[in-house]
Parts: structure tokens; C-alpha cells; sequence
């Protein structure tokens, strides 16, 4: 297949064989006990002006990637190149001015702002932490802000509880723009809003990267959302990526079984469609324990011997560096339902 | 008797309000729907809408001194729930009516195990069953749900077990006493989708072994596509819309069901392309406009719509809405 | 600065709930009485007239009876002042304030022993104690005294605990690890039996007494805070704040702690009536504050191997009972206010 | 000994020198008695019992606090408790309360050597102890090995019997010397050392002070201790046949047949206790009681009777006691102005009711050897004035004095709550004075500790007395400007140390008084003691069937009901017609007339 090579935009973050584990502590010394493989080497590019999108379920490590990326935590080992600079490397000093060009959106709209203060007072702390501008300057800032995203001036008064769940995602996401960033990681940004908002915010985020030329990381469990959002997708399972690859074909070839079934399983909202189910049967094993070899064989209805001794590497699938799957039977072609 | 008291479960012109320090507020006003035996009714809304407090009114779980059901009818199997003194209120409660909620784990108690959650409940109903008859039954429903290793299990606490599991021993216990009519309340929201599929499954599943009516609240349209047979929605404490859910999601007809529809992404949506919205948001329960409650957010509302209250409009056998631009009008099926 | 609403409902449910809220205007008022007690209860004259000059005694220097015709150095004693003003009809007098006693003071007579019933001609509306001191003057000076000292232990410990407390939560690791074990130390130390025994061999003045107890107090509330930072801190704006670049230091003193403000304030008035508590029973045990420092605790013990001067035991009595009633009724309200627990059951 | 406690007047006690207590030696051959040694008795002096004394009945008293112990010597054994047991262990003589000479007790004579070190003592066949094992001389000597025995854990003990006590030499079963380390002046008032069984402790161990915990040491007085409930309660029986009932100065003495000491932790508990007829007598010295407290009922109906009885006894030196190493302290001018300053009148006239005296000065009681002429500076704020006006001090702005910035004011330690509204009205007073006082109110051992470091400017405190005045520890110069001594004024003066070295050395009994006078009026002089109170009396409430001899006490009665005690305890004694008379009487309610005795008979002039 000669399928024509789309003009690509230039990477504006690279994660190089990211890691975190964290520490599981316990008893009167907090002595480790244990370790999560939160984030298990995961790598990946992100373009300018495009949406990374990663879907994966609870547990799986999304959440955690999208913070060590920002470094809110810092990761055990890999890199992360923002604008040339490796990120987990960087002095602290240099880190927080570099904060200014990729910021975050937030699941929870009402536990991501300030319940103290104002709107205003919310929009205003980005400038304030980076000095920015003067009083005046910063207010008419401020007006800006809440008129690009749909709010009323009037709103900057007003504490964030006086508002409903979409419009403090607003506010939300206001303060994720204020200082112009490059990248916004958006975690969960629409799943604790009701169905009629989220169309709102998704359209919002769209216009916004339409106009700002920004870059998402768009990391949710619901893959449609995430399909829709994005020009390439992330899924992820247990720390590691499963599958890679543009949006579309993700859809319509899901190679890496779990992909597979992920789809097969998201309930389409039309009663006509009957589709057979790909029921992985049993859970998500806990990341503190990893199954050995391929993280999937326990719920894997393509195991093989092989799978359970031997980790599949995350490979290029036929040729096309777009897409990448990890799975030893990826080239077998097999489909689950 | 009349229809209603003949019926399997037949609300009738329930309001249900709550003290709050804006006042009394309401939450579920006038609506009145019915269930049939071995069939599943979905309610679907948005958070606030009222659809779990008609779940709690109907078997009469409301908040005390703060809820209270302030009128209408619930006709079970031929009796008035709201009128039965407490005693008998019990042997219906997880007896003949089951209940199963959105979080599973806050729902089971942390320092119990399993075993004897489950059996508790069975102690509960039949006060006859022996221990150790107790015990199988328990193992027994547990191979029912789907628990694989039920053995071990019975002797664990809830945190040590994953959430598909507990709702798995959610619905084990809910089922413990055979009822005759399963309420679960937003059941898979908190799983994740491979988990929520297997759930679903399981409800479809039991439904068809044990013949049971389930009520199933959800604000997922895409769940209630797969389960219900028949579907309510509603809206700010009122319902828009009935229909069979083959309909509903073929031929909207309220104005609020047709923006839902629309306005959420689908698998085969083209990626970016603007999502159809339904624009502003729902009115608090305080600041509740006269007439339709949706003219703030409606694209095609018209005059009448700011004053006078749209009545539900059949528009065919099995479908009905509550609109204005609806009334006198009946769209073929 | 606006307040914000959610502090705002909370003041406004404080004010609704009237016990709590009148107990608080009655306590600040009880404060305010007392930090002018010299104005109402003391020996000194408020005003004097005498030779055509003008004296405010009050505030200020002693002035010498020599100064007012008497002869003697030490200070003027302005009752007998303006009783010899008054038996000597001339232009002078004195202005005496309501209780013309200071609480030091002795009120001895010839061939009388203290204590002495309440008397409304001399003055002493509720009695005096064994030794002859004024008890109403004794009673508001002590008020004074374990008010400001209970306010200035809360304060130390409320500084110390959460700032180590806001510390240990929003650090975490090591140091948080060390200063768990130091409070669970801490907190098994029998903190009055310490007290006792450090205050029998220093001398245990207001300001070592102060350091005495806040140097035990202060856990509790950092254990507080601790918990409150913790999960503070954790809550996704402190996230957000971090992403946008902001400094530790911002995070803690502008963000975490006045959202946690709430509880610090829930505890205050507790804490507050247990320090009264607390310096009473020391100077009823007599490890408190020196004599002749106004304690009620010392009232007390007056009071109870004095049984049958009731008029000791009864005034102190009330006055504690008053007050920390109020100070609880205070603090009730305010945690009902910022609490609010909507008692709910199910049929 | 609840009197001890009632007197809350009694300072810190500092040494134990009280009573009576010396001992022994190792023999060698079998030595001869001197022939040029005449023996001595006394059946000559006046007797302080009551011929009417009948025995009999039940006396019911209260400690504060059950012995940790009943061994009398090493750890815990120093409890109130211990006045008891040791009340009933005579020596081999005693003191006539009244006369203060010799009376016999173990011994029956006695003898002096003239080296003034050595006194000879035959022992009274019949003694025994309460075992029935007879008291030989042996026993006497086992005091002195068994209190320089390490084991007993008790250092005071061990130094005593070993820088005191030299040697005790037997000369046969009932015949023995006891001689001390040097000559002294009142030597009987050493040697005249208590007997320890040696039937009973053997060989001593390692283990003594464990083994001995709650063992009841045989003893060869009035009662033995009989059964004991402990944390509750410890009885007393009198011994039926006791060998010294007989006795001259023994005789209607020691009546009651048991005694109850109940435990009770408080005062004002004791006090409800005694009201509701619980225990029998309550010490009233304290003036809250005697005058306030006893305005009840009880003492009104008359079912219950005060008795207040002056003694003539060696009086407590109490006072305010300056350091003279302070700076302020330094210049005498300064120290007068202080004693000037002190309203010690206004205290005992509107405090304490004039119920105490003004103690002169800090000898009082010794008899002779007290100075009558000298008197204690009275408050006089123009001589303050004076003083201070001469050493170029002036009134600064608070009226207290000042001079180059520095101000009159010391602090005052002490350690006793009660006292604490004493100090508060001098504190007022010596303010109109000019001078501050700031209180400090101390645990006991921390004052204490501090006034033996010399930190204190002033100390309030008290000394408990010796049978003769004291002065080389308190104001000899070798013991100033060094801790742990008891000069702690830190008197350091040329002219007093030769008084005092004077004083020590000379064994004629009439120099030495004359050397006491002259002593006396110098620290007068010096002026680094205040002298505060006395309190030259006991009073004492009991229930009417409680009976006293015409003179309720002796010269050196610290208390009226003290049951034991071979030199002043015993008196009283139990009337059980008057008791069923009184309980009828309570019954019907039936009055008797109020009483209220007061005794002069010793009574300072």
C-alpha cells in the first residue's frame, strides 16, 4: 500500500523510553516495599499544532504520563525534549519559566482552581508567579481570556463554585492559555462533564488549537472522544504502549488485541447495531505486579506460549512508521470478533 | 383497580422534594412512568436531573429530614409503597426489590467480608437457611455473577478485590433474595469500558435467567442503547421524552434528546469537524424558568414555550414527548 | 480582597446560629472590658481635683501622698483621699472608678479578719478573699490575665503547628517521617506533670509558663495541619499551580493555607478555653503563674479550703462557668458554621 | 505527729538533730569500770501525769500518706510515720519535759567520766523487748554496727554513728559505757544511744533494705504496732504487761489500749473526718480553725472541746534570711532598711489574728542561753528613709527606691503555698516602704536547692531547732560563699567567727551562755536575719471523753494527743462514762456547755 505521506509538522516534544515508578512505602520507617510501574518506557513524539491523543484504562499509567511530562513528577528515568531541552534534566529555575509554554488542563474542574479565590484572582496568579505585566496590562489580559473562551466579563467577580461544571472548565482552560503555551496536556478534560457540555469544550479546544496553532496531549478512557480529537493515538496498557497510530486507522485496523477489544467494548449509542462482543474476560492486573512477558497475556484470547516468557517489543507495524504495535501475533492479521 | 395498581411497577405523579437553605426544592416533579416484568427501563439524564432520586423515592431511600416524596403514587405488584408502614416497607426492600449503586465500594461495608455481606442479606430474608445453606447460596450466586474463585473471595474484604468485582458482589447480593425488580443505579460508570462491557453482559444475562424487571439509570447513551428496552429522559427533574429504544434513537423527538444525540462524538465522527451543541446549561432547581424548562437551551424554541408548561404528547403507542412544537402532531413510526 | 462566598456563607450561618453568635459579642466584650480594667476596678483615682490642679492617676506614675497633703512617700491612697475631701468640704475631689480597689491590695481591718462578705458600702460587691483583696477585682485582673495568656499560647502553638504542620504535609519524606515520631513522643509526654515539675524548680513567670506550654501544645495542631496539607496538597489546583511555574513557597502561603484556615479557626475557640482551663488548674494546683499575679486558679483553691466564705468559691466558680460556656458556645457555632453536619438518616 | 503536720508553721527541716539517737563500740577483753565515777538517778522531779488516768478505750487518728516503709532508717523511711514507730523505742535515758534533766528510761543510773567523753549506764534487769528477749547490753552494741552498716542504705545514719559515736564498751550483760569522739559540754544529749535487737537482724545483707520493707522491728516501748491493712490503715496495741509500766515518769501514761492510724489524703478530708466523729482529735493551731472553723454546731453543743496550751519550747528561727553576697545586700544600711520594711505586725495583728507572736530573734526558747534584750527592728518607714537616704537611695517614679538606675527590689523565695498571703501583704507594705518584693513560690527541694547554691537574694524559711542554740553552721565564715552549707546569709565576720569558735570550744557551761548572748546581739547587729514569727503554743480540738491531767502538757509538748513518745506523749486517756454520756446526749440532742481551754502555764511573758 502506497498510501500518500501526509505533510508532517516538525515534533515539539519527544518522550524518549519515559519511566516512573513510584515507591510503595509502609510501616513506622516508610521503608519501600514495593514499587508501581506506573510508567513503564514509554516513547513518543508530539507535533506542532497536532493532538497526541492516549486512551488506556484506569490504571494504565495515562494520568501519569501526562504529569511526569510536565514534570510534576519527576521520572525515574527517560526524556522528555520540549523545545531542544530535555525537561527531566533541566535546573528547577529554568523548568518553571519553561512551565509557561506547556501547561494542563485538569479532570476535575472544581478541584483544579482555587475555591478561595476569584476568577479573576485565578487568571491573574499566572502572571503574578511569572511577573508579568502591570495591573492594567493584566487586567485587560484577564478580559481577554475569559472572551476567548466564552465567558462574560462579569464572571471575573465571581468564585469558582458559582459556576456550573463547563464553565469553570472554562475557566480551566483560560488559565491554561494565559501565558500562551505551545502544549497542553488536557487530562480527562471532558469526562466529569455532563454529555451536553462536553461538546461545548471539545469545540472550544479545537477553535482554540485551530487558532493558537497548540498542541494537545488529550488523554482519556473514552475513545471516541479521543479519536475525535486527535490526528494520532496513544493506547496504553499496564505502563506500556500497546498500539500507536493514526486515528483513523485505529478505528477501522486496531491490530494490538487489546485495542481490539477496547473498541469492541465502548457502547455505540444506537440499538440497531447489535456487534458481536470481544469480552476480555478478567481485570487489569495491578501495576505493582506486572504480569511477566506480554502485560496482556492474562486477559489475552490470542496467548500464545511465547507471549507469557517473552515481552513484544513496540514495532513498526508493516513498514509504516506511523503505527507501532507491540505483539508478537501483530502481523498475523488476526481479529478478535 | 385501575391500570396502574395492576401493573407491575407504576409511578404516577411523584414529586419528591428536598429542604436546602434556598428552600424546598423539587427535585422530581410529576412524573409517572411504569415498568414491565422481564423487561428494562432505562432513565437517562444529566447529573442533577432527578433520575437517581426516582430511583431512592421508589423504594424509599430518601434522606431524611431533608427529602421527602410530597405526592403521587408508586403502585408495586398492587401496593401503594408510599403508603406502607416501615415493617412491611423491609420485606419489600432487597426482598422483592433490589438496588445496586454507581460506587461499589462506598456501597459494601469495609471491615465485613464478603461471605458475610452476602450472607447477611440472606439471613435477612430467610431467617429459615442454616449456615451452612447460607454459605453455599453464597458460593452458588457467586459462580452467578461471574466471580471466578469464588472460594477465595467469600473470606475477602471489598478493598481487596478490583471494582468489577465488587459490583460483581453488588449485583450477588442484590440478587440474594430473587427479586422481582432490580433498580441499578448508574451501575458501570465507574468501571472502566472492558469491565463495564462484562457487567452489561451480566445484567442482560441474569435478566434473561431470572425474568426480573431491571430499572437502569444511566447518563450514558450509548449503555442504554445496549440494555433497555424501553427508555425515559429527563430533564431537570421532568420527563422530556419516552420511547422503545429503538425509537428514541432513531426519531428523537424532543428537542433536548435529538441535541444529545447529536452532540456527542462517535467512533465514526470526522475528527475535528464542529460538534452540534446543545448551548448553555441546565437551570438550577432554584431558579426554575415558568413554562418549558428547556426554552433556555432549545434551538427551535417558539413564544409559547416561555409561559406555559408543554404537556406529554403521545405520538405513538410507544412514544411520547413533552414539547409544544410536539402538540397535536404524531410522528409515524 | 473580597471575602470569598463560601467564608462569606460561613459567617453569615455563624451569625444565624445566635447562642454562638451573642457569645461571641459577649466574650469580645468581656475582652475589651478587661483590657481597660484600670478604668473600672483599680485604687487609683480616675480624676482629681485638688488646689485647682487636675490629676489622672490612672495610667502613669504613682504620685506620692505628699503630693495631695499626706505624709507619707508612698503612693496616695485616693480612697482616703476623697474621703477626707469629702468630710473637709472644699473646691478638691476625687473621681473614684466603680471598684475603688486595685487587686493587689489589702483590705485589713482592725479586729476583723478577711475574708469579708460581699458589701455594697465598702464596696467590695463580691467580697473579698483571705487576704482581704477585692475578689470582683481579682476576678476581672485574672480574667485579663488567663485571656491574654490562654490568646498568646494559641498563637505560639497555632505558629508553631502550622507552619511545621503546613511543612510536614506539603514536604513529606524525611522530615515529615522525623516530626511524626517526635509528636508521637511528644504527645505521650504527661504534659502537666512536666509542667509541674519544671515549674517547681524555675520560676515559673508568665513568659516561661507560655514556652512551658507551648512547647507541649503545639502538636495537636500540627498533627492538624499535617493532615490538612496533606490533603491540600494533593487536590488538583496545587497541581495546576505547580504546571503554571509557582513557586513552593506561593503554593503553601497563598493557596494551601488559607484553605485551610477553616479548621485551624473550628479549633481556636477549643484550644482557647483549654488554655483558660489549663493555667487554672496550675495555679489551683499552685505551679502557675507567681503570687500575687489575679488567678482564678488560685481563687479557687481559696475558694474550696475556704468552703464556708462562699462568696469565693461561688464568684470564681461563675466566672469560669460563664466563660468557658461562652467560649464554647463559641465554638460550637463556629463549627457548626464551617462544618455543618445535616444529621440524615434513612427511613 | 498530726500535729507535725498542722503546724504549718515549721519550716524546711533541716537536720534531725531532734532527738535522740547515738551508739556503740567493739570489746575487747573484759574492761573494769573506773572506780572514781559516782552514780547518778533521778527520782526526784516533778511528775506531768494524771493520778485519775484510767486505761482503756479506742484512739482514732489520720496520716496523710500510708509509710512506704516501716524500717526507720535508709530509702523512704523519713515519713511522718516514722515518729510513731520511733515513739515507741526508748533509749537509755531521757529528758524531763519540764525540767530537762536526766530521768531514767533503758538505764536506770548512769555515770560520768570526767574526760567529759565517756558515760556509764546500767541497764534495767527487767527490760525487754516485745518478743520478750531481754535488753542486754549487747544490743547496744549492734546500734553502732548496724548503723554504720552500708546496707542500711543510709549515709546521715552512717556519719552520725561514726563521727559522733567512738566506741560502746560492755562490761557486763546490763553494764555499759558509750563514749563519744570528743569531750562536749552536753554530752548525755549524745550518748544516751536506743538499743537494736540483734535477735532480729542478725547478720545484715545486701538485701536489708527489701527484707525489712513491712517487717515489725521488735521494741522495748509502750506499744507495739499489732496489724496494718496497707494504702488504708495500721493499728497499735498497747502491751498488757509492759515492763516500764511502772515507772516513775512512766506511770498513767500511755492509757488508750489500741491506736488506729487511718489514711486520709487531705486536710480539709481530715477535718470532715474529725466532724463526723471518724478520728478524735484535730489539731486547730492553724487560726482559720481555730477561730472560724470550729463556729459549728459541734463545739457549740460543747460535744467536742478546744484546747489551746502555750509550751516554752526551742522556737523555729523563721524569718527572712539575707544574702549577704547579693550587691544590694552588701551594705548594711541597706539590710536594716529592709527589716525596717518588713510589716511583720501588721501580718500577725490582720492575717493571722495575732494568734502568732513576734518572733526577737532566731534563738528563742533556749532558756538561759536566749537573749531577752534583744528585739527584732519593727516596721518604720521613716527609719527605711533614713537608712536609705544615708546610702544616697532616693524614690524613683514607682516609689520604690532606686540609685544609679538599679532598684530596690529583691525576690523572695519560698516554698509553702499557705504562705504565700503573708508574703502578699508584706509585699504591699514593704512597697509603701519603697521596696519590691517579687514572690517566687517553690517546689520544696528546688527551693531548697537554691537557697543551699546561695541564689537566693532572700529566703523565707525556717531552721528546726536542736536542744541548744546552733551558730557555727549558720554564721561561722568557714560556711559562707560555698554551697551546700548553712550559713545562708553568708555571714562572714571576723569578730562572730572568734564568738562562735569560743563558743564551740569551751565546756563551762556558764561561759557559753554568756558567749550565746553575745553571739545573739551581734547577728542583731549584722542585721542579715528577720526574724518573723513563733508560735509558742498547740491547739488542739478532741471529743469530750478525751481527757487531760490538770496541766494538759509539759514545757516541751508539741502536741496534747500525741499517743507514744516516752517524753511528752501519753497524757491523755479515754473516759467511757463521759463517752456513752456524750453519745446519749448527741442521740437526744442534748447540750453540754461549750469549752474552751486555754493553758498559760508556760506561756512567755
Amino acid at each position: 500500500m502506497n498510501a500518500p505521506i501526509p505533510p508532517q509538522n516538525p515534533p515539539l516534544l519527544s518522550v524518549i523510553d519515559l519511566k516512573m515508578h513510584f515507591p510503595v512505602r509502609g510501616g513506622v520507617l516508610k521503608k519501600t516495599k514495593g514499587t508501581i510501574y506506573a510508567l513503564d518506557g514509554i516513547s513518543f513524539t508530539v507535533r506542532e499544532g497536532e493532538t497526541l491523543g492516549i486512551v488506556g484504562e484506569s490504571g494504565c499509567g495515562k494520568t501519569t504520563a501526562g504529569r511526569t511530562i510536565l514534570r510534576l513528577y519527576p521520572p525515574t528515568s527517560g526524556s522528555v525534549i520540549f523545545e531542544g531541552k530535555d525537561l527531566a534534566r533541566i535546573p528547577k529555575k529554568i523548568l518553571r519559566e519553561t512551565r509557561r509554554r506547556m501547561q494542563m488542563i485538569f479532570q476535575d474542574p472544581f478541584e483544579s482552581l482555587d475555591a478561595r479565590q476569584t476568577v479573576y484572582e485565578i487568571l491573574e496568579e499566572p502572571f503574578l508567579i511569572h511577573g508579568m505585566g502591570n495591573p492594567t496590562e493584566r487586567k485587560e489580559k484577564i478580559h481577554q481570556l475569559l472572551d476567548t473562551v466564552g465567558l462574560q466579563k462579569s464572571a471575573a467577580s465571581l468564585f469558582p463554585h458559582e459556576f456550573s461544571g463547563g464553565q469553570r472548565q472554562r475557566i480551566g482552560i483560560a488559565r491554561a492559555i494565559a501565558l500562551n503555551p505551545r502544549l497542553i496536556v488536557c487530562d480527562e478534560p471532558v469526562s466529569a462533564l455532563d454529555v451536553s457540555i462536553q461538546s461545548q469544550i471539545l469545540n472550544l479546544l479545537i477553535e482554540l488549537q485551530r487558532e493558537r496553532g497548540l498542541s494537545y496531549l488529550f488523554i482519556s478512557h473514552n475513545l471516541a472522544v479521543v479519536k475525535y480529537m486527535s490526528e494520532s493515538i496513544i493506547v496504553m496498557y499496564l505502563g506500556k504502549i500497546v498500539e500507536h497510530a493514526p486515528a483513523e486507522l485505529i478505528y477501522q485496523n486496531p491490530v494490538h488485541p487489546y485495542t481490539q477489544a477496547l473498541i469492541s467494548a465502548i457502547p455505540v449509542p444506537d440499538p440497531t447495531r447489535k456487534r458481536r462482543r470481544a469480552l476480555l474476560s478478567g481485570d487489569l492486573p495491578s501495576p505493582r505486579n506486572p504480569p511477566a512477558g506480554c502485560r496482556f497475556h492474562t486477559r489475552c484470547p490470542l496467548v500464545l506460549d511465547q507471549c507469557r516468557r517473552e515481552e513484544p517489543l513496540l514495532r513498526c507495524h508493516e513498514g509504516d512508521p506511523d503505527r507501532r504495535v507491540a505483539c508478537h501475533r501483530s502481523t498475523e492479521g488476526i481479529k478478535i470478533w | 383497580m385501575t391500570q396502574a395498581e395492576n401493573s407491575f411497577l407504576s409511578i404516577r405523579n411523584l414529586v419528591t422534594a428536598f429542604d436546602t437553605e434556598q428552600g424546598s426544592l423539587r427535585a422530581v416533579e410529576d412524573i409517572s412512568f411504569s415498568v414491565e416484568r422481564g423487561r428494562t427501563l432505562g432513565i437517562v439524564g444529566e447529573s442533577g436531573c432527578g433520575k437517581s432520586v426516582t430511583a431512592l423515592s421508589i423504594i424509599r431511600l430518601l434522606p431524611r429530614p431533608a427529602g421527602r416524596i410530597e405526592g403521587g403514587k408508586i403502585w408495586f405488584q398492587g401496593t401503594d409503597i408510599l403508603t406502607l408502614p416501615p415493617e412491611r416497607l423491609n420485606e419489600i426492600r432487597g426482598n422483592r426489590i433490589s438496588m445496586i449503586f454507581q460506587e461499589p465500594l462506598t456501597s459494601l461495608n469495609p471491615v465485613q467480608r464478603i461471605g458475610a455481606q452476602i450472607g447477611e442479606v440472606m439471613g435477612i430474608h430467610f431467617p429459615r437457611m442454616t449456615k451452612e445453606a447460607i454459605g453455599n447460596a453464597s458460593l452458588e450466586l457467586m459462580e452467578k455473577v461471574g466471580i471466578p474463585d469464588p472460594k477465595r473471595c467469600v473470606a475477602a474484604y471489598p478493598h481487596q478485590i478490583s471494582g468489577g468485582m465488587r459490583q460483581r458482589v453488588m449485583i450477588a447480593i442484590a440478587l440474594a433474595c430473587k427479586p422481582d425488580l432490580l433498580i441499578a443505579d448508574e451501575p458501570t460508570t465507574a468501571l472502566d469500558v472492558t469491565i463495564q462491557a462484562q457487567i452489561l453482559e451480566l445484567m442482560k444475562d441474569l435478566q434473561k435467567k431470572t425474568g426480573m424487571a431491571i430499572l437502569f439509570i444511566t447518563h450514558d447513551l450509548g449503555v442504554i442503547a445496549e440494555v433497555a428496552d424501553q427508555v425515559i429522559v429527563m430533564y431537570a427533574g421532568k420527563i422530556v421524552e419516552e420511547a422503545s429504544v429503538e425509537t428514541l434513537f432513531k426519531n428523537p423527538a424532543h428537542p433536548y434528546t435529538q441535541g444529545l444525540l447529536s452532540s456527542i462524538p462517535r467512533l465514526d465522527s470526522p475528527r475535528k469537524a464542529p460538534l452540534t451543541i446543545i448551548p448553555g446549561m441546565v437551570p438550577s432547581l432554584s431558579d426554575m424558568p415558568a413554562g418549558c424548562r428547556f426554552q433556555n437551551r432549545c434551538p427551535v424554541k417558539i413564544e409559547c414555550c416561555k409561559t406555559i408548561p408543554p404537556q406529554m404528547t403521545a405520538l405513538s403507542e410507544t412514544h411520547s414527548a413533552v414539547c409544544h412544537l410536539l402538540t397535536g402532531r404524531k410522528i409515524s413510526p | 480582597m473580597k471575602i470569598d462566598p463560601a467564608t462569606l456563607k460561613k459567617i453569615k450561618r455563624f451569625q444565624s446560629i445566635k447562642r454562638g453568635y451573642y457569645s461571641l459579642i459577649a466574650i469580645s466584650l468581656f475582652i475589651v472590658l478587661s483590657l481597660f480594667a484600670e478604668l473600672f476596678i483599680n485604687s487609683r483615682a480616675l480624676l482629681v481635683r485638688y488646689d485647682g490642679r487636675y490629676y489622672f492617676p490612672t495610667y502613669g506614675e504613682m504620685i506620692p501622698g505628699r503630693v495631695f497633703g499626706f505624709d507619707y512617700d508612698y503612693e496616695t491612697n485616693y480612697r482616703e483621699l476623697q474621703k477626707r475631701f469629702r468630710e473637709a468640704p472644699s473646691d478638691d475631689w476625687a473621681l473614684m472608678p466603680l471598684v475603688p480597689y486595685n487587686p493587689y491590695e489589702n483590705d485589713l481591718r482592725q479586729d476583723d479578719y478577711p475574708p469579708f462578705p460581699p458589701s455594697f458600702t465598702e464596696k467590695h460587691f463580691l467580697g473579698t478573699d483571705t487576704i482581704g483583696r477585692d475578689i470582683l477585682s481579682r476576678l476581672l485582673y485574672g480574667f485579663r490575665t488567663a485571656i491574654l495568656f490562654s490568646l498568646a499560647l494559641l498563637f505560639a502553638t497555632y505558629g508553631v503547628g502550622i507552619s511545621l504542620g503546613c511543612l510536614m504535609g506539603y514536604l513529606g519524606g524525611r522530615f515529615d517521617l522525623v516530626f511524626q515520631r517526635v509528636i508521637e513522643i511528644w504527645t505521650n509526654v504527661p504534659v502537666l506533670y512536666v509542667i509541674i515539675i519544671i515549674s517547681s524548680i524555675l520560676v515559673p513567670n508568665a513568659m516561661i509558663l507560655l514556652l512551658i506550654m507551648a512547647f507541649f501544645g503545639w502538636t495537636s495542631i500540627t498533627w492538624i495541619m499535617r493532615t490538612a496539607t496533606y490533603k491540600e496538597k494533593t487536590r488538583e489546583y496545587v497541581l495546576a499551580l505547580k504546571a503554571l511555574g509557582a513557586s513552593d513557597a506561593r503554593i503553601i502561603f497563598k493557596h494551601i493555607l488559607p484553605n485551610t484556615l477553616s479548621i485551624i479557626v473550628t479549633f481556636a475557640p477549643f484550644a482557647l478555653s483549654s488554655g483558660i482551663v489549663a493555667l487554672t488548674s496550675l495555679d489551683y494546683l499552685g505551679f502557675g503563674l507567681p503570687a500575687p499575679t489575679p488567678s482564678w486558679g488560685e481563687l479557687l483553691q481559696q475558694g474550696w479550703s475556704n468552703m464556708d466564705a462562699w462568696w469565693i468559691a461561688s464568684a470564681v466558680i461563675s466566672a469560669m462557668i460563664l466563660t468557658l460556656l461562652t467560649v464554647t458556645f463559641v465554638g460550637e457555632a463556629v463549627r457548626e458554621a464551617f462544618d455543618p453536619k445535616l444529621f440524615t438518616t434513612y427511613e | 505527729m498530726k500535729n507535725a503536720f498542722s503546724h504549718a508553721t515549721y519550716l524546711l527541716t533541716v537536720f534531725l538533730l531532734l532527738i535522740l539517737s547515738p551508739q556503740h563500740t567493739p570489746l575487747f577483753a573484759t574492761p573494769e569500770i573506773p572506780s572514781n565515777i559516782v552514780w547518778l538517778t533521778n527520782d526526784q522531779d516533778p511528775l506531768f501525769s494524771d493520778d485519775t488516768a484510767q486505761k482503756g478505750g479506742l484512739f482514732r487518728s489520720a496520716v496523710f500518706t500510708f509509710p512506704l516503709t516501716f524500717r526507720t532508717v535508709g530509702p523512704d523511711s523519713n515519713s511522718g510515720f516514722r515518729d510513731a514507730i520511733l515513739g515507741n523505742q526508748l533509749g537509755l535515758i531521757g529528758i524531763h519535759p519540764n525540767t530537762e534533766k536526766i530521768i531514767p528510761e533503758l538505764a536506770t543510773s548512769w555515770a560520768f567520766d570526767p574526760d567529759k567523753k565517756t558515760m556509764y549506764f546500767k541497764l534495767d534487769p527487767r527490760a525487754v523487748w516485745s518478743d520478750g528477749k531481754p535488753v542486754t547490753a549487747d544490743d547496744f552494741t549492734f546500734t553502732l554496727e548496724f548503723m554504720r552498716s552500708p546496707h542500711i542504705v543510709a549515709p546521715w545514719y552512717n556519719d552520725y554513728y561514726t563521727q559522733e559515736i567512738d566506741k560502746v564498751i560492755i562490761y557486763d550483760d546490763h553494764t555499759l559505757a558509750v563514749v563519744a569522739k570528743k569531750a562536749q559540754p552536753d554530752l548525755h544529749l549524745r550518748v544516751g544511744i536506743n538499743p537494736t535487737p540483734r535477735h532480729f537482724y542478725g547478720v545484715l545483707g545486701p538485701d536489708f533494705v527489701t527484707q525489712y520493707n513491712w517487717r515489725i522491728e521488735p521494741n522495748t516501748g509502750p506499744y507495739q504496732m499489732s496489724d496494718f491493712e496497707k494504702g488504708k490503715k495500721v493499728t497499735f496495741k498497747r502491751k498488757k504487761d509492759w515492763w516500764a509500766r511502772d515507772n516513775r515518769y512512766f506511770k498513767n501514761r500511755f492509757n488508750v489500749d489500741r491506736v488506729v492510724y487511718e489514711v486520709v489524703r487531705d486536710m480539709t478530708v481530715m477535718w470532715e473526718y474529725f466532724k463526723k466523729g471518724k478520728i478524735d482529735t484535730f489539731g486547730i493551731t492553724m487560726p482559720k480553725y481555730w477561730h472560724t472553723k470550729t463556729q459549728i454546731p459541734l463545739f457549740e453543743n460543747g460535744y467536742a472541746e478546744k484546747i489551746w496550751f502555750f509550751n516554752d519550747t526551742q522556737q523555729s528561727a523563721q524569718g527572712l534570711w539575707l544574702n549577704q553576697d547579693k550587691e544590694i545586700f552588701k551594705e548594711r544600711n541597706l539590710r536594716y532598711a529592709f527589716a525596717h520594711a518588713m510589716n511583720i505586725e501588721k501580718v500577725i495583728e490582720q492575717v493571722l489574728r495575732n494568734d502568732f507572736y513576734r518572733l526577737e530573734h532566731g534563738f528563742v526558747g533556749y532558756g538561759r542561753y536566749s537573749n531577752p534584750s534583744v528585739k527584732a527592728r519593727r516596721f518604720d518607714i521613716d527609719q527605711v528613709a533614713r537608712d536609705m537616704k544615708a546610702s544616697g537611695w532616693d524614690r524613683g517614679p514607682d516609689g520604690i527606691y532606686v540609685k544609679n538606675g538599679n532598684r530596690f527590689s529583691v525576690e523572695v523565695t519560698y516554698s509553702i503555698d499557705e504562705h504565700t498571703e503573708r508574703l502578699v501583704v508584706l509585699k504591699e507594705e514593704a512597697k509603701k516602704a519603697g521596696i519590691e518584693l517579687n514572690l517566687q513560690k517553690l517546689d520544696v527541694s528546688a527551693a531548697y536547692k537554691k537557697v543551699m547554691e546561695k541564689n537566693h537574694d532572700v529566703a523565707w524559711m525556717g531552721w528546726s531547732t536542736s536542744l541548744r542554740p546552733q551558730y557555727w553552721e549558720h554564721f561561722h565564715s568557714i560556711n559562707a560563699h560555698k554551697p551546700q552549707t548553712n550559713n545562708i546569709t553568708n555571714t562572714d565576720d571576723p569578730e562572730m567567727d572568734k564568738l562562735i569558735d569560743d563558743y564551740r570550744d569551751s565546756l563551762d557551761e556558764e561561759k557559753r551562755i554568756a558567749l550565746s548572748l553575745k553571739i545573739q546581739e551581734k547577728i542583731h547587729e549584722i542585721g542579715c536575719f528577720v526574724p518573723t514569727f513563733m508560735v509558742p503554743y498547740v491547739r488542739e480540738a478532741s471529743y469530750r471523753w478525751w481527757r487531760l491531767p490538770k496541766v494538759p502538757g509539759t514545757k516541751m509538748s508539741g502536741s496534747l494527743f500525741d499517743p507514744f513518745g516516752s517524753t511528752t506523749g501519753g497524757l491523755f486517756w479515754y473516759d467511757k462514762a463521759r463517752h456513752e454520756e456524750t453519745q446519749a446526749a448527741m442521740k437526744e440532742g442534748k447540750t453540754f456547755p461549750p469549752v474552751t481551754i486555754v493553758d498559760r502555764t508556760y506561756e512567755p511573758k
